[in-house]
């Protein structure tokens, strides 16, 4: 179990977590209750729910790819009033904090949102900015600066607790959007949600999921949301929290040092349910071995040699 | 914690048939004690440079025990991770997680039960045989297989007494219009307590339309197995309204007759 | 071998090749005659050549990671008179176009170096649009539908042959480039060069490439490139040739289902260097299997099922 | 073709330290005609669950023949794919491309070489051995290692004649002060007509110091192996300039006096 020596704690802005390993949104729910003690991570983070109910997309919803797979649930979601009534209260004397995930489709539903949200045990709202934005033909709101802007200002005027944008890798510049959500008032950063993709079965030539595309997660992915955490890391202030390809406490390790302050988990504990406790317990031993007292230390600390380019060039004026 | 992620050893591999291949596993938990008819579980099938399947495949439990560390599948060599299972040999390690979703209800108070099974549904309700048999409820099962080679019926029974009646595609006696009076007559004449299928969609619909009373195992896409991911779910009518549930873990058994008939979605 | 029945000739604008499949750009030199017959392939594609002598960058220059690699090459280059005169001479006689791919720094020596490979044995130019702009900060020309219509508009006013324009996969909303690089003269587009990535050694903390960033390729990319193939091939009237994670013949009919004319296959041939010859035969055999007279009839040829979001969605009418 | 992707069995592996592992194997090919001392080929380490090399291992062979389909390696256990490769049996498919690179030259008109090898280096420099020992060319070897039991001297010579001088990290006689009297005498006293090194940059700069003529076997990160893609370079000064070579074609063999001394760079 994890080595009382290793302080393993991390703060998200006002929030302190025992440990820097959480769910991603959508990968997690209270039935995992039945394969781990869900009071072991360091934070909790629910589906995404919608204002209103949803049904979701036609299955099939999941395809596997090659060290990945695709989804495309489409956010089915009873709804706020349930999400209260009957989703938090799974939740109650599980010792860490719980965030909720919320996707809406303008920015003020975003906020009326946060707003209902901002409720006891409910510590922070992780506001998913990566769904589409019906007043920008559907492109995500975390696709452009403004909108990002726009979302996180007006959810910050409404809501009680600290807000978490998640963030799309389908971007061209990430750290331009991360700017505009620091900007805005977001507390801390999820970086980030799945890349669009799409997979076709050659012998039946149907495409393997139902709504066509869907979004890639998964091993396959991580060095794009690697690069995406360094990224963001050197432009905000604000922590950054990596989600993307994490199967290991090695990958979390790759993410702290690019930049993280905690990490979120998805499409590992499809693979196994207490993945999330492997991973603690591996960062612990990692921490211990390579005498690292306390992990927040490891956040932003890969070793760059800011003059091997120098170098280098150098070396090109030289040869022929 | 009742579902548990556990390297498992394989005791025994073989063929059955030309398609189908029976596993037994050891595993390092009394599974066995643990795990109902009509509960599946999640296996890791091993990568290799030719396929490397990335989620776990779902498997029902083709028969439990009767050592407490004992599971066996029974299963169909089909796609990516089919094909990699097969390969394991005795002494090779498997990863599985389990035991997941909602099984088969069961009374030894019964006097009679129906089992209609086609194809690979039969490692399904298997673990009801034994089940029946054990508190003297009569089993009576219909059978059905593309030709008599594929229809396992020593692997279904594996001993037990039955009335078993098998149909064929190869000489049309699996035809809808030939097993209907079938159905009809072991229905009327039998007054089975309950009537257990899975397998096949026009046999679902067939004991849907004969008014049986029973269970359904069904089959879905899954990711987490466990209703997290909501990838899973099928159709149902519940009190006239139309509600979608996760085959994982409100299934994959479900109440015969609630089975919206628009199951081949997608 | 390759069945005479199926017809497996396609067409690139004016450029009719005897199958689909040619190399990726980087991924294939000469040397590769002393592993297969080059004149199997449907078209030669060589390393991106720079106007001036680059040096490229420092080493590691690769790494592997899940179901792919990274790459930071950084374009090595002994310039284009070394290249006309040491490089072309290698493929004289080898019966498959020979597509020379271009990388400069500004739209004017873009359009200087075409017009200079506009000779005798270069039957096309890839302009491989995904390297930095000078005049735009560094960003890749194909990152700004601007940049990449003026780069293209620029290359085709001096070019003497057909123009494939290479686009990058990091961007928001790659059919917008796609119609700026038609609208622009390109007689095809290239989709899609390598997604910006980034790996780290937990053990070491160092970056695993000298270069901190690099492209990644392979299998893992395979679902954002079909997906990017699908919107491109529906957004324009060129044809579009698929390139990203292509392993087999099924993962060739996923890019052709999904609206390729043509495949390129990079990273494959390092794992086999005769990867494209099995590609080719697997292709044919495919075509048999399935009743395909002429593999041209694959190009987006995709099932969608048109009513399958509406007839779901009215399910939901009908649910609670 | 002179390079070729083939499906080869394991016909033996064993450990031959506590590090480093011995893989014999037959190949679809009369391979030992084609392949020369200092040549490699690329391994497909298997894909398991746990570890999944994606490219290829570049791997000397240590032994050609003497039957002409079989090849041989020696090597170090140490990281994701070599810990893969290490699980083989005999019996299982392994898949290599080559052979590839550029080997040693070698005449069998000298009298004496002499060859220089640390750790896993003497895998690639071990086919030299028979080569000289068939010759009649003398063999004097100054072999390196932590410990006098990972020196692997049998497995270097196999049984040919040589004078062996064998230096140790565990009580310092491998210490540069040390060995470069050793050297400097060997060079005085036996003037071998080539001196071939390979496994250590110490070594290396040790010998360009001493203005030994010979050769050196290199190792570098590599994605294709066979000079296409361009990452596998270092750095040589040739006639007076600095310049690029691919270790995977141009070499792994190169002129000891053109490694450049930056030799760490990355
Ligand atoms: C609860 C449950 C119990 C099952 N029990 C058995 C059993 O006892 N014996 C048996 O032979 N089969 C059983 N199946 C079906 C079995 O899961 C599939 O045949 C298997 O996943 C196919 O995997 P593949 O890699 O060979 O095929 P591929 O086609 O390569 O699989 C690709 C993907 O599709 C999924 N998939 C394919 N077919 C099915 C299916 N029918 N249901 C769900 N997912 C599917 C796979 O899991 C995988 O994610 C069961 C399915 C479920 C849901
Ligand atoms: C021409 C050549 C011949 C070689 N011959 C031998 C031999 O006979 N015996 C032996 O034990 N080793 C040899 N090596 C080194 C051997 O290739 C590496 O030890 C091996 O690739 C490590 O793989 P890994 O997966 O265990 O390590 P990992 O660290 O997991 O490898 C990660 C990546 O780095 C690469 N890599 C790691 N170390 C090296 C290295 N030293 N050189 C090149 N690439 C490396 C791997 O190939 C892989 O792509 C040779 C290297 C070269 C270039
Ligand atoms: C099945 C599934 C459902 C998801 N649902 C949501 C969601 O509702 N809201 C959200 O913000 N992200 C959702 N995601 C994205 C994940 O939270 C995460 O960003 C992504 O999977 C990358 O992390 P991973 O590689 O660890 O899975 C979902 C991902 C998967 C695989
Ligand atoms: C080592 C390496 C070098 C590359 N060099 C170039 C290049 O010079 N020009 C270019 O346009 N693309 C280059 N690419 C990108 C490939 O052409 C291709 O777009 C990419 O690798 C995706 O295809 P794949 O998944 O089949 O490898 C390179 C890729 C690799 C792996
Ligand atoms: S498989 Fe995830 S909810 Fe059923
Ligand atoms: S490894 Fe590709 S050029 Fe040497």
């Amino acid at each position: 179990m994890v080595d009382p020596q290793v302080d393993l704690g991390v703060k998200i802005g006002s929030l302190m977590l025992k440990n820097p390993v959480m769910p991603a949104s959508g990968c997690f729910a209270h039935e995992y209750a039945q394969a781990m003690d869900l009071g072991r991570l360091g934070a909790l983070v629910t589906k995404s729910v919608t204002p209103k109910r949803r049904i979701g997309n036609p299955v099939p919803r999941v395809a596997e790819t090659d060290a990945g797979m695709l989804n495309s649930i489409g956010i089915p979601s009873s709804g706020l009033l349930y999400y209260v009534d009957k989703i938090l209260p799974h939740y109650v004397g599980v010792p860490a904090p719980l965030v909720a995930s919320v996707s809406a489709d303008t920015a003020e539903e975003f906020a009326a949102a946060c707003e209902a949200l901002s409720v006891p045990g409910v510590s922070a709202i992780e506001a998913n900015i990566s769904c589409p934005n019906i007043e920008a033909d559907g492109r995500a709101f975390a696709m452009s600066p403004k909108d990002t802007h726009r979302a996180i200002s007006e959810i910050k005027r409404h809501a009680r607790v600290p807000i978490w944008a998640k963030l799309t890798p389908n971007v061209a510049d990430i750290a331009e959007i991360a700017r505009a959500a620091e900007d805005a008032g977001a507390d801390a950063l999820v970086v980030a949600n799945t890349l669009l993709g799409m997979a076709i079965d050659p012998e039946t030539r149907k495409p393997k999921l139902g709504n066509v595309m869907g979004g890639l997660s998964g091993p396959a992915i991580r060095p794009v949301i690697v690069r995406m955490v360094f990224q963001c890391a050197r432009a905000v202030r604000i922590p950054v929290i990596g989600c993307g390809g994490i199967l290991s406490a090695g990958h979390a390790v790759e993410h702290l040092l690019a930049g993280a302050t905690a990490v979120q988990v998805g499409t590992a504990s499809f693979l196994d349910p207490a993945a999330m406790l492997g991973i603690i317990d591996g960062l612990a031993a990692y921490c211990e071995r390579h005498g690292v007292a306390r992990i927040a230390e490891l956040t932003g600390s890969v070793r760059i040699d800011p003059g091997l380019t120098d170098r280098w060039l150098r070396l090109a004026q030289q040869s022929g | 914690m009742k579902v548990a992620t556990l390297a498992c050893r394989v005791v025994e591999h073989q063929w059955v048939s030309a398609r189908y291949k029976y596993l037994r596993l050891s595993c390092p938990a009394p599974l066995a004690r643990h795990t109902a008819a009509g509960q599946f579980f999640q296996l890791a099938c091993p990568v290799s440079e030719a396929q490397a399947p990335f989620l776990r495949r779902p498997m029902s439990v083709y028969g439990i025990g009767p050592e407490e560390d004992r599971i066996e599948f029974l299963y169909h060599v089909k796609g990516i991770g089919t094909r990699a299972l097969e390969r394991l040999r005795a002494g090779d390690a498997l990863t599985v997680t389990g035991p997941l979703g909602t099984g088969f209800a069961f009374s030894p108070d019964w006097k009679r039960v129906l089992l209609v099974a086609r194809g690979v549904g039969l490692a399904t309700m298997a673990p009801l045989v034994p089940l029946a048999a054990r508190a003297g409820v009569a089993i009576t099962a219909v059978l059905s297989a593309r030709a008599p080679g594929e229809l396992m019926t020593q692997e279904f029974l594996r001993g037990a007494p039955a009335s078993v009646h098998a149909v064929f595609d190869s000489d049309g006696s699996s035809a809808v219009e030939r097993v209907e009076p079938l159905l009809r007559n072991l229905l009327d004449a039998e007054r089975p307590d309950r009537v257990y299928t899975c397998g096949s969609n026009r046999l679902l619909a067939l004991l849907q339309k004969l008014g049986a009373h029973g269970e359904v195992a069904l089959e879905q896409q899954m990711a987490c197995a466990m209703g997290v991911c909501l990838s899973c779910v099928r159709l149902f009518n519940e009190e006239g309204e139309k509600v979608f549930r996760r085959v994982c873990c409100e299934g994959p058994v479900f109440p015969l007759g609630a089975v919206a008939g628009e199951v081949q979605f997608g």
